[in-house]
């Protein structure tokens, strides 16, 4: 029996198991605790193969698995310690109750799938009072103190940070199409790519203009140097004939 | 102005869901007499197929766009309409909904799989939020579900999720997974 | 849905009056089936004294609550619902608070969400309002909080907000990136 180690989409040690599980449930043949453990095994060893983190969680359930193989491999007759046995069953009620939580959420997940897909098809109005009602209401509460507010910055910006690390190919990007626009207005007779660039905040809006740089030289608006790698990026804008083209980063 | 109409433009400018209580004292009005009048006006705009319906949620009465709308409105606007949720976010809402309030800890046990990431994207999309702190070492937060995930399922109350029982999977699938994890001799 | 129905539901979610040819474009109508539909919608509203009303202001058209509703509302503006801060209008304040002056684009970016409509209900509340314009295409502009925001929380200046706690720093391949596109000597 093989398996695309590539192919399957599992989310953690519980799916991966269900998975394996309910496959072979399809087949007509019942394999059993030998040949679920030995497939977990498998996806195990290729996991660190492909140096993955293989969380304890994963080493946990295979410890119990291994146990479980193990035991059903015993002779029947043979002598148990019965304290032995009595761990080893309820370490497999409690795999197996933590599957069928696992499972009962899972199905009702996809409810909720449904549920959201409908709601989100009703949108409400956010714009609040009209310009004429703007007046304040006469008291207003911050249900939050000082401490509160620094805490909550606090973690907006450690989120932002963390997001930055974890998701990067998610990033809403600065848009380069904005910063050409931006330079093809700002860039004078001669002028520094520094200057141009100095009220960016951030690395990737530094990536953006110059990628807009870039683009804007294909088109032949400006003219950049560089006398060397050390040195500063000089642009300088061509004559400006009304040029329209279109920017292949244009969305 | 009647009283249809001033009931009318108290819920469009709201930004949330207005519970009858506050209408009946916005319009000076029963409660009794507002009930019938939000009934009136849900009627109304039924009858006359408009693009906006009345819908009890949270706790309360809001205007909505009707859904037979959406697809204008995803032309209009891309900030009306709404992403698509990953299932790992699902999962976590669905555990949160149902345990809450609950740790990170408690929902990574559940799910088998580190959580965190998915409760940031439910707190920071608003449909889940901080309810406090346990009173263990590290002092974690749990999280519970907000008014904007009621609004957005269209359920007026926690109690009105649907029963887990119901999700629980059927006693064939849980003895087969008993005979898979079965530790005696084949 | 049928089209005064769209019409309706487009001009129920827009953020500011829409130009008739953006809603031809949406609707997917021609202009002058769109101006028919516009008048008859305002006619609509008038007959049935509703709550609402519309009006071409400012190159478009937008609905408004009606003007004789003005009390109800004023009532209203000062009830719960009206004055509940939500999550992320609360979020965006802290956001404001710390980093004022501030663009609506620069908190929606530190936040990960559009932040619009929080920093106009906070506008709304008299906690946050307009500081100056940037230099930038579009001219933004930029916030800060006002006296009644120091007055609810009891300070008596910006300076004795508490100081931030340390908060991870940004992700090794944006400095990395900016090293790498930073011209010229350190």
């Amino acid at each position: 029996m093989t398996f695309q180690v590539r192919t399957t989409v599992f989310e953690g040690p519980l799916d991966l198991l269900l998975q394996l599980i309910t496959r072979h449930q399809v087949e007509i043949t019942a394999v059993g605790i030998t040949g679920v453990v030995a497939e977990y095994l498998a996806f195990l060893e290729e996991m660190e193969h492909l140096d993955l983190d293989v969380t304890s969680e994963f080493l946990l359930i295979a410890a119990t698995l291994i146990q479980l193989k193990t035991r059903s491999l015993l002779p029947a007759g043979d002598e148990l310690d019965l304290d032995d046995e009595l761990a080893l069953i309820e370490e497999r009620d409690r795999l197996l109750s933590r599957l069928l939580v696992c499972v009962t959420f899972k199905d009702v997940a996809a409810l909720l799938r449904m549920r959201m897909q409908d709601g989100a098809r009703y949108v409400p109005r956010t714009t609040g009072f009209d310009q004429v009602m703007r007046t304040p209401p006469a008291v207003v509460e911050i249900p939050a103190t000082a401490s509160d507010l620094a805490r909550i910055v606090s973690a907006v910006l450690s989120r932002r940070d963390a997001e930055l690390e974890l998701d990067h190919l998610d990033l809403d990007l600065p848009s380069v199409e904005e910063a050409i626009a931006d330079l093809r207005l700002r860039v004078g007779v001669e002028s520094r790519f520094d200057d141009l660039i100095s009220h960016c905040r951030t690395g990737v809006e530094v990536a953006a203009y110059f990628l807009a740089l870039l683009e804007l030289a294909r088109w032949g608006l400006i003219e950049v140097t560089q006398r060397d790698w050390l040195s500063e990026i000089e642009v300088r804008r061509r004559d400006s004939g009304e040029i329209d083209l279109t920017s292949e980063w244009a969305t | 102005m009647n009283r249809l109409g001033g009931l009318e433009a108290v819920l469009f400018v709201s930004e949330g869901p207005v519970p009858t209580g506050e209408l009946a004292e916005v319009l000076e009005l029963s409660t009794e007499t507002v009930e019938e009048l939000l009934t009136e006006l849900g009627a109304q705009l039924v009858e006359r197929e408009a693009g906006v319906v009345l819908r009890q949620v949270a706790g309360g009465w809001r205007l909505f766009s009707h859904p037979d709308a959406y697809a204008y409105l995803e032309r209009f606007s891309s900030s009306a309409t709404s992403r698509r949720m990953s299932s790992a976010a699902l999962e976590t809402l669905a555990v949160v909904a149902y345990r809450q309030p609950v740790s990170r800890t408690q929902i990574s046990e559940i799910r088998g799989v580190d959580s965190d990431s998915a409760v940031r994207t439910l707190e920071r999309l608003g449909l889940i939020e901080e309810r406090g702190r346990l009173g263990l070492p590290g002092n974690p937060a749990v999280y519970g579900t907000t008014g904007l995930f009621l609004e957005r399922l269209g359920l007026n109350g926690l109690d009105e999720l649907p029963p887990l029982a119901d999700h629980v999977p059927p006693a064939a699938f849980v003895a087969s997974l008993e005979e898979s994890l079965r530790p005696g001799p084949e």
